[in-house]
């Protein structure tokens, strides 16, 4: 059983997909489940899996709180359970086998250390935010702090949610353009994720700014899109969050079905920045 | 409904004459927002400038209509709806499938002009389905409605896969250009929205049509005796909704030239329905105020990009957002006001 | 047969067919682990469902049901670290939901303004409220949470009575006396039947109005309680979206929208359906997103026009 | 009758105003205990007005409410009611959704252990309408019952055991003569127990029947009160209306002799299971077919079948010779028929709408959507119409639900007569309308019938039936048992044709 979040973004689809298709691939049944976005949804594909008897669940957690009950349910009907993607917060730690996934801390902080590397230390920033209260703009956002906090001179001037979404994005932008008098002093865009990216490039260019190049553009994701918009020069640095890990994952959760040794806890798959220099590989 | 007027109160001279200019549906919303943009001038001096930019006019006064119109467009056959005594949740699923359409016929290569006929007929087909839920099956609207709202987005999705759906992405000359283009100093998308109004208005004040709506939502048993097919008039609502979405949906797409059917247009329901309550109507039908229904909804745009300009971190948004509608809200009650009133008289004394 | 016992024994039907069908294309579906799941998984919307029932029957409607829930979870959890008994936090909370929805009753009577915008503004504020306490999700690490998820009435098989149906349970019946053996019960019928009319007969206005809201605050707090429990965490974006689903049970449980008819009853089974209808895409296991939206609408088209007919057919054998 | 230094109720000074309209101005009004005083006045004079500021139920601008010598404040029916004041509305306004128990014992059912007793609620609501005959499934839902059963059920709900003052407005508006005899006897009994009882009526020989005292009310203004008995019927009616009625209009006589002028309409075997048994009626034009029987007895679905709005399942139809197709009020409007209905609340009024466009609706609907009446178009009818029916009303663009009752009623009738049918139907067509203006749509409607309009007029008036009728068609329990034309129609042949076979 594989429980995924829910289908928002590019990204994750990509992802769902992948996972489908790599359980083809390695020869496993493979019950999925969106949770569209809610724990309590998620909560009731667990004990669906439980009931059903699956041999392993996977679970891409929607919020990191709230798992001790029901993974204290699948360890009693004897099931493993593996985390891919977010963490979750549990007091017993033997809850699960093990973590299978990127950072989004570690992305925030690629974030922040490519634009202190790009700004040499000074720039100010206008921030596009995910979703209020999501996970992934929580720790992204800190993340990206937490590098800047060592440079003074860089600063978060204006922040705003776009919901992770493309719409979203263009109307934060096109408010930052007319709050700062058309981005006047600002150098960089941080978006929390493409979608919300690429809008803000519409609005920059429809006020007849040129993004890319008036003003820095980095975001989270490396969706297709934005590897175009890299490759034309409108943007200029992405974090890859890699969508099939499908092959990252599996063989994990294979081997510890066959022989049960204990694993680390975390199993990181790693994150690559690209930039403008390098947009296609 | 207000045969009694049960709580209606002994009111001061002063009340009274307040009362009696209060009375007039227009002024509280419009009230609503001088205030906002009073508040927005303190936060921006510069928000009633409008300057030319590349050719057009830019500034908060244009762009607050250029935001509000997909909104609006909703809005106003929601108020075609509400004013059957009906509920139309389903509008952003609506939105979400046209945009889909729309990128799958660009990537499939049909004219231009051709898709936007078919984006069209995409929320025509919607409106026929809610129609023929709620006025020939006679199940509750906001049921009825609910079924195209969980799945019309799946849809989308669905539709994106058409083509791949790795990049749903595309250039229109025609369909941006209607929605982010500008002819003269306009921006199109003004156009567009006044010409649909102006075709809405004729159809629902130059014939009958208007009429017989808010007859049956006042009294569907009492339309129905007088010779009017209550089903084909309920089911006409929603073709109406249906097609006011699907135009919202083609500007909005456009906007962003991508189609996104999780996240467009999310919400837009809640919005098209506080705008018609803002705009005076009352859910239990009977009553469809065009003209009203688009000041809501610049009110709620207006709170909108106050809320972006301000500066403010986006954990306020909600409840700004929140207490602006409940004081909206409470100016237009008569009782609150003139609760208000009567306590403040007391204190001067 | 009674007319207006029509509607749930039409849902209740179509509950019973549907958890047929289920076992019919899943192994271990019809099972009392299932079942049981299925009462505690859904235990937190239920509740709230029962409250807004009674909302609904009045004619009006509570879109903060959602955000309710979420704020409860949120409150609760950062008094959790601070070092309150989820007994007591949960307590205050249901007297928070009780004086909140008064209070919202008493501005829809009072400024008589719709329901619908009133609590609409209050999803914005109440989740608002949850933004502006903190965005991380915050555990709820006391024992007693532990204990509550513990505790259990066993049934025959491998299920379990899990303590959140119990809860979901007492709601009801306490729901069913207080529409249906109180004065207050029947003032709500009446309100909802006929505002003006009620008003004329002596229904007490608002005071009544108030209690409807106030029980409709206090369902959802109770629910956002059990909710806090079942997820032993506070999130601010729990719950977005259960008001739909609260409303669609209500009505799919047969109570009319514009008031007066419907059973509390019937949104048990209103909501079960609902959460079958999750279950059943879960044991399928092979929709993506867009599947699960799409078989989620059509099921419940499925479900309301069959309901439809039920009623329908049996109208016609009462008649007959 | 003992007049009494402190009266039951005193009104004193009572002022209404509402948007436009001075609904009471500075009214006065002292109720004895064991009196029964008639309230009259015009349609829209403020009667409902000012009993409902007597009851809480509008909140008044001016004045004060004396219960037994003290001053009492009565801010809700609720309050009202505690203070021992019964109310029947004009409206039938009980809950149709709720059963006929709940609507008799809201807000007061039995309790036993803070518990609703619904077992002893269900034998009190029985032997409440027993006192007043009635024996009905008290489980069923109000609104399944015809509107003078809810009517009945409105009146056994006033009447609690700790009744002082029963305020009645239009009881006997849908109520036919045996009802009323027996709401009569009730009344008598209630006044010999000492209650105050005021009573609103258009019928002016009810209030000779019944009633020791009278006010009147013009235009919101008290006009007069004084003693039944020194106040003729031409007195009352000069002071009700503010002028002498200029012909007695009432009873119109010498109907005229249409027999041999074309069919407009035939029905033949047209009935319902159930509902109606098959009936045979024909419609000449010119013509005006009373539908005469008791409560019950069918004449609302007699009505109904014909106009479409109940589908018939055996008959046929046929109107100016050519057979109707399909029936539906649609398609009987398009064809030329009209249809008045009994319930103005329920299916006549459009409550928001203003009332020009109720006046036209029917009209538009015939003309389709796309062939929109225009504006001034609308306002000349509606200004037509409102002068000639009489309707008060500030101005056509007032929401037709802040009319009064007869206002609203006359409202319907002209919605039906804008539209020009070749037929019209009437279903209780003056319920609840005043004597002048009762007087003039008597003439109104011969004056159509003589430009060839066949009219059918269902009503309990028996009066009314005979004024107006060329023919009356009898009904009893569901069945037409026969017709009574020319110079037979009287009450007595009614009367006896209704009770015939049933002795
Ligand atoms: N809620 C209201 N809002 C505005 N005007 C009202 C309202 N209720 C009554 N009126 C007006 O007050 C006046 C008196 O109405 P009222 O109902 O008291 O008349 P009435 O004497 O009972 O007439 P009828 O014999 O037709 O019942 C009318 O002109 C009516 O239009
Ligand atoms: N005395 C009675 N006891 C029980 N039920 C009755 C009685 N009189 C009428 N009803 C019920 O009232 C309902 C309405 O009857 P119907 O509409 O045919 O009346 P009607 O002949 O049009 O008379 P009116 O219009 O004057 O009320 C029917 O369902 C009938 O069963
Ligand atoms: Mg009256
Ligand atoms: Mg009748």
């Amino acid at each position: 059983g594989f429980s995924q979040v829910g289908d928002e973004g590019d990204w994750r689809p990509a992802w769902s997909k992948d996972m489908q298709e790599e359980a083809k691939k390695e020869g496993i049944d493979l019950k999925y489940a969106d949770a569209q976005g809610k724990e309590e949804e998620q909560i009731k594909a667990v004990r669906a899996f439980i009931a059903q008897k699956v041999d392993a669940i996977i679970i891409a957690p929607v919020v990191v709180t709230g798992w001790d009950a029901v993974l204290d349910e699948a360890k009693k009907a004897g099931i493993p359970v593996f985390l891919a993607d977010r963490d979750v917060d549990v007091k017993d730690k033997s809850l699960f086998v093990t973590r299978i996934s990127a950072d989004f801390n570690l992305e925030g902080r690629l974030a922040g250390a490519w634009t202190a590397q790009a700004t040499k230390g000074q720039a100010n920033v206008v921030e596009e935010q995910g979703t209020v209260g999501a996970a992934p703009a929580i720790e992204r956002k800190k993340g990206f702090e937490a590098v800047t906090a060592n440079f003074p001179d860089i600063k978060i001037v204006k922040t705003q949610s776009g919901d992770f979404t493309t719409d979203g994005g263009k109307k934060v932008m096109e408010a930052f353009i007319k709050s700062t008098d058309n981005l006047k002093g600002i150098n960089v865009s941080f978006a929390h994720n493409d979608n919300m990216q690429l809008g803000a490039i519409q609005a920059m260019k429809e006020a007849g700014l040129k993004p890319g190049h008036d003003v820095l553009m980095v975001s989270v994701d490396y969706v297709p899109a934005m590897k175009e918009a890299l490759a034309a020069g409108d943007a200029n640095a992405s974090v890859e969050l890699r969508s099939a890990i499908g092959k990252y994952i599996y063989p994990v959760v294979l081997q510890y079905l066959k022989d049960k040794k204990e694993l680390p806890k975390w199993v990181k798959i790693p994150s690559d920045l690209h930039t403008a220099a390098t947009p296609l590989d | 409904m207000s045969q009694a007027q049960t709580t209606s109160t002994r009111s001061s001279s002063l009340g009274a004459t307040l009362g009696a200019i209060g009375r007039h549906r227009v002024v509280w919303p419009l009230a609503a927002l001088a205030l906002l943009f009073i508040v927005d001038f303190i936060i921006s001096p510069s928000f009633f400038n409008i300057r030319i930019v590349e050719g057009r006019l830019f500034g908060s006064l244009i762009d607050i209509p250029y935001r509000a119109a997909p909104t609006a467009l909703v809005a106003l056959g929601m108020a075609v709806v509400i004013g059957t005594k009906g509920i139309d949740l389903s509008v952003g699923s609506i939105v979400a499938i046209g945009g889909a359409v729309i990128t799958w016929r660009i990537h499939a290569g049909d004219p231009h002009l051709l898709i936007l006929f078919i984006a069209l007929a995409v929320g025509l087909l919607c409106g026929l389905w809610n129609g023929f839920l709620v006025a020939a099956l006679d199940i509750q609207p906001i049921i009825a409605t609910l079924i195209l709202m969980v799945s019309g987005r799946g849809i989308g999705l669905m539709i994106n896969l058409l083509y791949g759906g790795t990049d749903p992405s595309f250039t229109s000359p025609l369909l941006q250009g209607l929605s982010t283009g500008h002819i003269g100093y306009i921006p199109t998308r003004l156009l567009v929205f006044v010409f649909i109004f102006a075709l809405l208005w004729t159809l629902l004040r130059r014939t009958a049509l208007g009429l017989f709506l808010e007859s049956v939502g006042g009294n569907t048993a009492a339309a129905y005796l007088t010779g009017i097919n209550a089903r084909m008039v309920i089911f006409s609502a929603y073709v109406i909704s249906g097609l006011m979405a699907s135009s919202a949906g083609v500007i909005l797409t456009a906007d962003t030239h991508t189609s996104d059917p999780i996240s467009v247009a999310l919400n837009i329901e809640l919005d098209a329905i506080l705008a018609v309550v803002i705009g005076g109507a009352s859910l239990g039908g009977g009553r469809i105020y065009l003209g009203m229904t688009i000041l809501g909804a610049l009110v709620i745009q207006s709170l909108t990009t106050t809320i972006l300009t301000s500066g403010m971190p986006p954990e306020y948004n909600l409840v700004v957002k929140a207490v602006v509608v409940v004081v909206v809200l409470l100016l237009q009650s008569s009782n609150f006001r003139s609760l208000t009133l009567s306590i403040l008289a007391r204190r001067k004394r | 047969m009674n007319e207006k016992y029509l509607p749930l024994a039409a849902t209740i039907v179509v509950f019973v067919a549907l958890f047929a069908i289920g076992g019919i294309l899943y192994n271990n579906f019809v099972s009392t682990l299932v079942f049981g799941d299925l009462l505690a998984d859904n235990a937190f919307v239920i509740i709230a469902a029962i409250g807004t029932t009674f909302v609904i029957i009045s004619g009006g409607i509570d879109l903060s049901i959602g955000s309710m829930i979420g704020f409860v979870g949120v409150v609760m959890a950062n008094l959790d670290v601070v070092g309150w008994h989820p007994l007591v936090s949960g307590g205050m909370m249901l007297v928070f939901g009780l004086v909140y929805g008064a209070l919202v009753g008493l501005v829809i009577d009072f400024c008589d303004i719709q329901p619908f915008i009133v609590t609409l503004a209050g999803l914005f504020l109440l989740r608002g409220s949850c933004f502006m306490i903190n965005l991380d999700a915050v555990p709820i690490r006391h024992d007693f949470v532990q204990d509550f998820a513990a505790a259990s009435i066993p049934l025959p098989g491998e299920g379990e009575l899990h303590s959140s149906a119990i809860v979901m349970l007492i709601a009801l019946a306490a729901a069913i006396f207080i529409g249906h053996f109180t004065r207050f019960g029947a003032n709500i019928y009446a309100i909802g039947g006929d505002r003006t009319s009620a008003a004329l007969m002596g229904v007490p206005m608002r005071r009544t109005m108030m209690g409807i809201y106030a029980m409709g605050g206090f369902y959802s707090a109770l629910g956002g309680v059990i909710y806090a429990l079942y997820t032993s965490s506070g999130y601010p974006l729990a719950g977005t979206g259960n008001e739909l689903t609260a409303i669609a049970s209500v009505v799919l449980g047969g109570t009319l929208l514009t008031g007066g008819v419907g059973l509390v009853a019937g949104t048990l089974f209103g909501g079960l359906i609902f959460g079958l209808i999750a279950t059943l895409i879960n044991f399928n296991g092979s929709l993506n997103g867009a599947w699960i939206m799409i078989v989620g609408g059509v099921l419940l088209f499925l479900f309301i026009v069959l309901q439809r007919f039920l009623v329908g057919s049996f109208r016609l054998r009462s008649a007959a | 009758m003992t007049e009494t230094a402190t009266a039951r109720i005193e009104m004193r000074g009572v002022s209404k105003i509402f948007p436009g309209v001075r609904a009471l101005d500075h009214v006065d009004l002292r109720l004895e205990a064991g009196e029964v005083h008639a309230l009259m006045g015009e349609n829209g004079a403020g009667k409902s007005t000012l009993i409902k500021v007597l009851t809480g139920a509008v909140r008044r601008d001016e004045g004060e409410i004396q219960l037994d010598g003290k001053v009492v404040e009565i801010g809700t029916p609720g309050e009202a009611r505690a203070l021992g004041i019964g109310t029947v509305y004009q409206e039938v306004n009980l809950i149709p959704t709720m059963s006929v128990t709940k609507n008799l014992t809201l807000t007061r059912q039995p309790r036993k252990f803070g518990m609703v007793n619904w077992r002893e609620a269900r034998e009190v609501a029985k032997a409440r309408l027993k006192r007043l005959n009635i024996n009905i499934d008290v489980e069923r839902p109000l609104g399944s019952y015809s509107v003078a059963i809810q009517q009945l059920v409105a009146i056994a709900r006033a009447l609690d055991d700790d009744t002082r003052a029963l305020v009645l407005d239009e009881p006997t508006a849908s109520l036919d003569a045996n009802e009323t005899a027996m709401l009569f006897n009730i009344i008598r009994d209630l006044k010999a127990r000492g209650l105050a009882i005021v009573f609103i009526t258009h019928f002016i020989d009810q209030v000779y029947q019944i009633s020791d005292r009278v006010s009147v009310l013009r235009n919101g203004r008290l006009v007069g009160t004084g003693k039944i008995a020194d106040t003729p019927p031409l007195k009352l009616i000069s002071m009700m209306i503010g002028r002498e009625l200029e012909k007695t209009a009432l009873r119109l006589v010498g109907n005229a002799k249409t027999s041999d002028a074309p069919v407009v309409l035939e029905a033949e075997g047209l009935g319902k299971r159930v509902t109606m048994q098959p009936f045979n009626l024909k419609l000449r034009a010119g013509e005006a077919v009373g539908l005469s029987g008791l409560l019950g007895s069918g004449r609302t679905e007699v009505a109904k079948l014909i106009f479409g709005a109940l589908k018939p399942d055996t008959g046929r139809l046929e109107l100016g010779g050519a057979p109707m197709h399909g029936s539906s009020p649609g398609a009987s409007v398009r064809a030329g028929i009209a249809f008045c209905p009994e319930d103005r609340k329920a299916e006549g009024v459009v409550g928001e709408l203003t009332v020009r466009e109720n006046i036209v609706l029917a009209l538009q609907s015939k003309r389709g959507w796309l062939n929109r009446l225009s504006r001034s178009e609308q306002e000349r009818l509606a200004a037509e119409m409102i002068k000639a029916l009489g309707i008060a009303t500030p101005d056509a663009e007032k929401p037709v639900g802040q009319l009064s009752g007869g206002n609203q009623q006359k409202v319907i009738l002209a919605r039906s007569l804008v539209a020009g049918p070749r037929v019209l139907i009437l279903d209780e067509p003056t319920r609840g309308i005043d004597v002048g203006a009762h007087a003039e749509i008597v003439t109104l409607i011969r004056k159509l019938c003589g430009q060839g309009l066949a009219l059918l007029v269902a009503s309990s008036e028996l009066d009314e039936l005979v004024a107006v009728s060329d023919r009356v068609a009898v009904l009893r329990d569901r069945q037409m048992i026969g017709e009574i034309s020319g110079a037979d129609i009287t009450r007595d042949n009614i009367v006896h044709m209704i009770a015939g076979a049933k002795s």
